[in-house]
């Protein structure tokens, strides 16, 4: 899959990230390595507060520069981006990286329009005229799925509904053709229905555009339907990689389990409530020593008082101490546990 | 009071100074004083003058406003049948012909005058002045209900009617024309020797007979005067010109000016003033200069400033109806316990004003020098005597009451307020000040209803005569319980004394002199009784520009701006 | 959109005809107001109090007094003073009126080009030496008493630096008007108009860094700079943009006030006579009907600075305009 | 200082490692404890407010003089000479008298004033009734603020009808000027509610003044908190178990609406302190002898151009001590209540 000649489009390589806290320095995220590919669709998964959002965001160098230090390397197409002066890494942001926020009520600036707002991210990286950059968002506007595109783009961000409004985000996102899509959780603030349409939207996208996408959820039935590659992640860490087949097949992760079961069955009968992990996350400043889900792991058993060894560099492995065995009888005693439930 | 003989040593140094200025004067004014003028006239005539002021004087009306301020103006702008002289000093008190011939002698029982008026008087509007004109300006006093329509106008035949229902004023057997001899004849129910000075003063200004017969306010009425007013608008400026149908007719009742125009600018804070005279930017500002300018004027300008003494006193009238005032012990000691040094320092120091315990100011007819409220009682006041006055409170056994002084929210009367207070607590009362606006002090502290058992409060004459003081301040009919015009502000009512001011004034038709005598030994009788404190008269400070000749200063109007140039 | 307009008016004339009452009953009930021996002027006669009290009308009942003076007031436009008989109330209030607003006007663009440079230079650096400079100067402009802050600008200017290169300039204080001397005018102005700017710059500096920094925790500044956008355009277009709302109503009211005759310290320092001082002098006097004048226009302008901000609140917040 | 861009609230998550919750109130206070600057205005304003209480004996063991008491013909000794307080200018005309200058010793160490009294001790006399009048007059504001703003929000209908349009008129009547109005009646006589005669010249006046106006600035606020509280789930819950409206008054809306009180208490402390000092200097605050840092301000604008400290020093009293009531006033919001929007004026 990896190509040894062309660099990957993002490679990030052992990142770290702390905050100035009142008490001191905390991580946040530790040795977060991964990369993508053109045209690669790469889920991250995570309860929120799990850092997969602050990662990205660390990446993009969208966090607050003085209160977060960020270590470890990052490369988009083989150039080194962290640490790279702001004037230059905004020609990549925007451009070659689009971000697709969370909640697009909060995350567009209710005192434009959304057509202002989509013209200026053109016009930003692009010199054209007012109008050129106009007809472009319109046709945007279009490609996303709004009915009457023109309309919608003289309206405010508060005139949309939600779904309307990602999509918007999404367009506006597009803008630059860029060659990575980062879209930190776009369905979460959407109804069920709008979900979907989203997700196709971002699936028909990829194949239009070409461009990677990587997607953050903490909903693995969303994952399920449009992930190439897997990253799910605790405390700061990946604690499972592989690809989407791979992970739904056979997860090797206890926490990763807890997800799985967290999905309601597409077919059968519902059961009463779904199954969920006992506890709640560390936050950055109390992560355990050792293995961070420890606390809540059914399975804990004692080394993993001490951090479990490394991923492997590729393939699908499992940041934990169980051992082969022990994974695939925990992860069948956790699927049959529902049916018995009913 | 270590520091009496250097302020005293000073004190009469300028009373020489200013002795001299007057004596020069006088020659000028002596044989060739025609010829003298017509010189001065030749070498100074023309230009603008600036005048400044923090604020105007309210109605234009010469017979309705009653302020020092528009008093002076008036006196270049209206005319009336007599005037006061145009000149330096207490010469100003004589009383000259003005819009008539002569000063008219009585009839033979002193109640009735007969002026003769001049013929060719024009009003700056260019109607002539007719006999018609002083008739109708007598009823406009009632008219429009003038301030002192019922004190100095209501001894005319026929006032009375006309105070009950102004409307209706004619007058008919007070003021009595005669077309065909040019004369008006005037008559009184009983002999005034006041009359003159009350046909002199603004109030008795032969207006045009068309005149509007209310206040006009802000629209100035055409005046026989040798300036006229061109405009007005109170809250930026009152304009003044020449009146193009002037001829000068008697340089002492109404000389002819030097400069072309005055314009008198309102709204410049007294601060700003001074600078602007200090920078040639203005003539005169009639607010007196801040405490704080005065060095700097004493010093540097001291060509500039011009010091002159005013008729009239600073006092503080005590309630002798509340106690512990109506008890005459505590007010004899008050008048003890003041340091009447001190309060002068309040005032800007013993050149801008004199101690005083008595009524009258000094240079007033009926003034006599005297004081008792001293530690050596005699002509002037030296040092307060505290133990005297210290004994006088532990008699009354008043120590202890609480005293409340009302003063005005100006600084000097609420510095004086505060002094007082500070002398009532040493002499053992629980005493507080109470400054309240000086436009509503002044009728409040008359007020019986407000209970006020001290007041700061200032008297500045109207016309140079001994009652002007004495009767309007202390009689028993300037006493009106609840009213707020009862400027008899002690309440103070001595039968006694009361008969003898009235017989004084009697006097005065035959023999003033005798008269005078007699209101000097009322003078020290009332302060006797103490029924106010009198604590200092004030001096005037005119800070001119530089460019200001021909500075003269009336005792009765002050500054003459007619009798200066400004080139 | 009618409707509510006349709802705002009746508002309006409801808070007017409210304050105008409280004046007129706070004037009665003052002990010495009678203005009738006042008008008659010193040492007059009982008869000429009563003349005077008979003339004026104040011998009727209080609604009687009351509904006349609002009728020579806003009807036959003619109410003259008490104090300066004669005088007309309306031009009064009608001469003042420019000099305040040229305070009051000169001192907002300072005070809102100073207000928006402190809030923004601080955001932007927020947490930084120059951030907290600021923060401390803005705090102490805060904290300085407006007409101390005028004399003392006045002690530096007039007395002890007066004679200087610094402040050979400044000239006499009082008011020169726009027309006649515009160099003059602004000359004048200028000290006035920074005294008085400073405790609002103060404020608005203040307030604004607040809001942009609470702005950009939002998520749409994380989305504009997600999009590639410079810093200055970030904080001018998207966080000053939004952060502007509370800023306008800030400054709407304000102004209002001011204009009202808030200013009046500002104009008792400099010697300007304008609407503040007037009123204060009349209040000093008890000139009912000056009074009555000038609250009158000052809570005009309050109520109408009160729906004029309602009316920008719609134009600039598109969020308010539908409801 | 505090910064929220860090993805959780670690500062708040302290309350945690002790095991036991803490009150809002005690977790306001440990952090205002911690606000380094707050902590130095709170000193510093204790420095002023003892300084201030120790007038007394700074009247009568340093300067040695009566504050109240006018001395226009004393003298001291200055370098061995015989001073007069008040000298007589001696140049030219000898107009005017000016007092003494600062001595920067313990007599009249700034000068005295148009009285001849000391400077120095009347600071410290006037600082006292300054802050004595902006700190009753908070607790009076608060007090009727509450009141109409928790009645008028609590009880809503005609209640709120009649308040609110009152608090309208209040609020549409320039500050200064609806104080200049109170107090050019009060001052001149005193006010007398049933069998209470306040005499005019008591502080109560000016404290009484200055509460008021500033009634409908805090009222507002309180009223707007009451209407949210009442429709909050909690309320609502508590009025749909049947619980007397009384209780909910007092358990659960003034409990809230206290932690808005706090947050006013310094700011309006400040707003007092600089309009008790503009009363006064319009001379409708504190009335002679009493001082006040205003009145003494007043009082040196007649010395202005010869003795600038007079009215200099009251003012740089005023600006240090409202900075730090501001100061302090910051660090009460951003404990108590951080996301609050108060603006006192």
């Amino acid at each position: 899959m990896t190509d040894p000649i062309r660099p990957a489009l993002l490679d990030v390589d052992h990142l770290k990230v702390s905050f100035a806290t009142d008490r001191g320095r905390v991580t946040a995220i530790n040795d977060v390595s991964f990369r993508i590919d053109d045209g690669e669709f790469v889920a991250i998964v995570g309860e929120s507060g799990s850092g997969k959002t602050v990662s990205l965001l660390s990446i993009l160098g969208l966090t607050d520069r003085r209160t977060t230090f960020v270590e470890g390397t990052a490369a988009f197409r083989g150039r080194p981006i962290l640490g790279l002066p702001d004037r230059e890494l905004r020609r990549i942001r925007g451009k070659q990286i689009a971000f697709i926020p969370q909640d697009p009520l909060t995350a567009l600036t209710p005192v434009h329009t959304i057509g202002w707002q989509i013209v200026e991210q053109i016009r930003t990286h692009e010199t054209v005229s007012k109008e050129a950059a106009k007809k472009r968002a319109i046709e945007l506007l279009d490609e996303v799925g709004l009915p009457n595109p023109a309309a919608a783009f003289g309206r405010y961000p508060h005139q949309l509904s939600g779904g309307m409004r990602q999509r918007a985000v999404i367009a506006m996102a597009l803008s630059c053709n860029p060659a990575l899509l980062v879209a930190d959780e776009p369905t979460t603030a959407l109804d069920v229905t709008v979900q979907a349409q989203v997700l196709d939207l971002l699936k028909r996208l990829r194949r239009d555009h070409g461009s990677a996408i990587i997607l953050i959820t903490h909903d693995m039935g969303v994952v399920a339907e449009v992930a190439d590659r897997v990253m799910v992640m605790y405390a700061g860490r990946v604690i499972e990689r592989g690809t989407a087949r791979e992970i739904f097949a056979a997860p090797e992760h206890p926490y990763t389990w807890g997800l799985m079961a967290s999905i309601p069955p597409v077919e059968g009968p519902r059961p009463h409530r779904l199954p969920s992990i006992p506890g709640t996350p560390p936050t950055p400043a109390n992560i355990p020593p050792g293995c961070a889900f420890a606390p809540r792991c059914a399975h804990r058993f004692a080394p993993c008082a001490g951090l479990p060894p490394a991923l492997s560099a590729s393939g699908h492995d499992a940041f934990c101490f169980l051992d082969d065995n022990a994974r695939a009888a925990g992860r069948a005693a956790l699927f049959a546990a529902p049916e018995t439930a009913a | 009071m270590t520091c009496l003989p250097t302020g005293s040593a000073l004190r009469r140094g300028l009373a020489a100074a200013a002795g001299l200025l007057l004596a020069s004067t006088a020659l000028m004014h002596g044989a060739s004083a025609a010829e003298d003028r017509a010189a001065l006239m030749a070498a100074h005539r023309g230009g603008t003058m600036r005048l400044v002021a923090n604020a105007a004087a309210g109605t234009i009306d010469p017979m309705v406003n009653y302020t020092s301020q528009f008093w002076q103006l008036y006196q270049s702008t209206y005319d009336g049948l007599l005037a006061f002289k145009h000149v330096n000093g207490t010469d100003a008190f004589t009383i000259v012909p003005d819009l008539a011939e002569e000063v008219p002698a009585p009839s033979a029982d002193g109640k009735s005058y007969t002026f003769k008026i001049r013929k060719g008087i024009k009003f700056s509007n260019g109607q002539d002045l007719t006999v018609k004109d002083v008739v109708a300006s007598f009823q406009r006093i009632f008219k429009v209900a003038s301030p002192t329509a019922g004190t100095f106008y209501n001894g005319i035949v026929g006032a009375d009617a006309c105070l009950k229902t102004p409307a209706d004023c004619t007058l008919k057997d007070g003021v009595v024309a005669d077309e065909a001899a040019g004369t008006v004849t005037i008559n009184l129910v009983a002999p005034d020797s006041e009359f003159f000075f009350k046909l002199a003063v603004p109030h008795a200004s032969i207006l045009p007979a068309d005149a509007p017969a209310k206040d006009v306010g802000t629209a100035p009425i055409p005046g026989t005067g040798s300036y006229m007013f061109a405009s007005y608008d109170p809250n930026t400026q009152l304009k003044l010109v020449r009146n193009p149908h002037f001829k000068e007719w008697n340089v002492d009742a109404q000389p002819e000016g030097y400069v072309d125009e005055v314009d008198y600018d309102f709204g410049l804070t007294e601060e700003a003033g001074i600078t602007a005279i200090q920078n040639g930017q203005a003539d005169w500002l009639f607010d007196p200069p801040p405490a704080d300018r005065l060095p700097e004027l004493g010093s540097k300008f001291q060509n500039q400033v011009h010091i002159n003494n005013l008729m009239a006193f600073w006092y503080a009238p005590l309630n002798t109806n509340l106690a512990p005032f109506n008890d005459e012990r505590v007010r004899q000691a008050l008048n003890y316990a003041v340091d009447r040094d001190a309060l002068a320092g309040l005032f800007g120091g013993s050149v801008l004003a004199d101690p005083t315990c008595q009524i009258l100011p000094p240079g007033f007819p009926g003034y006599k020098p005297s004081c008792v409220y001293t530690q050596d009682p005699g002509e002037a006041w030296s040092a307060p005597d505290m133990d005297k006055a210290k004994e006088l409170v532990a008699a009354s056994g008043t120590a202890g009451q609480k005293v409340t002084i009302i003063t005005e929210d100006t600084a000097v009367s609420k510095a004086i307020g505060t002094y007082l207070q500070s002398v009532l607590n040493d002499l053992g009362y629980d005493t507080s000040v109470k400054p309240i606006s000086a436009n509503i002090q002044f009728t409040y502290i008359q007020n019986t209803k407000n209970n006020v058992q001290i007041s700061i409060s200032q008297w500045f004459q109207d016309y140079p005569a001994a009652s002007d003081f004495l009767n309007i301040l202390l009689s028993c009919a300037s006493f009106t319980p609840g009213s707020d015009a009862s400027i008899n502000i002690s309440g103070y009512c001595n039968k006694d004394l009361d008969a003898k001011m009235k017989s004084a004034l009697a006097l005065a038709v035959t023999d003033q002199a005798a008269a005078n005598e007699e209101w000097s030994k009322i003078d020290a009788a009332f302060m006797e009784k103490a029924p106010l404190v009198p604590l200092f008269n004030p001096k005037r400070v005119d800070f001119v520009s530089g460019r200001l000749g021909g500075y003269t200063f009336s005792s009765v109007f002050q500054w003459l701006f007619a009798n200066a140039w400004v080139k | 959109m009618i409707t509510a307009l006349i709802r705002r008016l009746a508002e309006m004339v409801f808070v007017m005809v409210g304050i105008s009452v409280m004046v007129f009953l706070i004037f009665f009930a003052t002990p010495g107001s009678d203005p009738a021996a006042r008008i008659a002027g010193r040492n007059a006669t009982q008869e000429a109090v009563a003349q005077v009290r008979v003339d004026f009308g104040f011998d009727r009942p209080l609604p009687v007094q009351y509904v006349l003076m609002m009728k020579r007031l806003f009807v036959d436009r003619d109410l003259k003073s008490f104090v300066n008989r004669g005088q007309n109330v309306i031009p009064q209030v009608l001469e003042a009126t420019p000099i305040t607003l040229s305070l009051v006007f000169g001192a907002a663009v300072l005070w809102v080009i100073g207000g928006l440079a402190v809030g923004v230079i601080a955001a932007a650096t927020q947490g930084s030496l120059i951030d907290r400079t600021l923060m401390v100067l803005a705090l102490i402009g805060v904290s300085m008493p407006v007409f101390w802050f005028g004399e003392v600008m006045n002690l530096l200017s007039q007395a002890r630096f007066h004679d200087t290169w610094l402040f050979s300039w400044v000239p006499a204080l009082g008011y020169k008007p726009l027309s006649e001397d515009p160099w003059g005018w602004f000359k004048t102005l200028v000290i006035p108009w920074f005294s008085l700017a400073v405790l609002y710059i103060g404020i608005y500096g203040r307030v604004l860094r607040a809001n942009l920094v609470e702005a950009y925790q939002e998520d749409f500044i994380r989305t504009a700079r997600a999009k590639g956008l410079s810093p200055a355009r970030v904080m001018l277009r998207h966080a000053l943009r939004t952060s502007l709302i509370p800023f306008i109503t800030m400054f709407g009211l304000d102004f209002g006030v001011l204009v009202g005759g808030s200013a009046l310290l500002t104009e008792v320092v400099f010697g300007l006579n304008g609407i503040g001082r007037l009123t204060y002098i009349a209040l000093q006097n008890l000139d009912l009907p000056m009074i009555l004048a000038t609250v009158i226009y000052a809570s005009f302008f309050v109520v109408l600075a009160n729906a004029v901000v309602d009316f920008i609140y719609i134009f600039v917040d598109p969020r308010m305009r539908e409801a | 200082m505090t910064d929220a861009t860090s993805p959780s609230e670690t500062p708040a998550a302290a309350g945690t490692a002790t095991g036991r919750p803490q009150s809002p109130f005690r977790r306001a206070m440990v952090k205002l404890w911690y606000d380094r600057a707050a902590m130095i205005a709170a000193s510093v304003l204790v420095a002023i407010v003892i300084t201030c209480l120790l007038a007394p004996v700074y009247a009568k063991y340093v300067s040695g003089t009566d504050p109240f008491r006018s001395s226009l013909s004393a003298k001291i000794m200055i370098d061995g000479k015989r001073v007069p307080v008040m000298a007589p200018s001696t140049e030219g005309l000898g107009l005017g008298v000016t007092p003494i200058g600062p001595t920067f010793g313990a007599k009249y160490m700034l000068g005295a004033d148009t009285q001849g009294r000391d400077v120095a001790a009347r600071l410290l006399y006037g600082g006292r009734n300054s802050l004595l009048i902006a700190g009753a007059a908070t607790l009076v504001c608060l007090f009727f603020a509450t009141l109409i703003g928790v009645t008028s929000g609590f009880f809503g209908g005609a209640t709120d009808v009649v308040l609110s349009r009152f608090l309208d008129v209040l609020w549409a009547f320039p500050v200064y000027l609806l104080a200049i109005s109170l107090s050019i009646i009060l001052i001149a006589q005193g006010l007398t509610i049933g069998p209470f005669t306040i005499e005019s010249g008591s502080l109560l006046l000016p404290i009484g003044i200055i509460g008021v106006i500033y009634v409908p600035y805090v009222a507002r606020p309180v009223r707007g908190q009451v209407i949210a509280l009442k429709r909050s789930e909690f309320v609502l819950a508590s009025i749909g178990l049947g619980i007397p409206r009384w209780r909910i008054l007092f358990f659960d809306i003034l409990p809230n609406v206290t932690t808005t009180l706090i947050v006013f208490v310094p700011l309006m402390m400040a707003l007092n302190i600089v309009t008790e000092s503009a009363l006064s200097f319009l001379s409708i605050g504190v009335q002679p002898p009493d001082a006040s840092w205003g009145t003494i301000i007043q009082e040196g604008q007649g010395l202005l151009y010869n003795r600038p400290m007079v009215s200099v020093a009251p003012g740089i009293a005023i600006v240090i001590t409202v900075l730090a009531l501001n100061i302090l006033g910051d660090g009460v919001r951003d404990a108590f209540d951080p996301r609050s929007k108060l603006r006192p004026r």
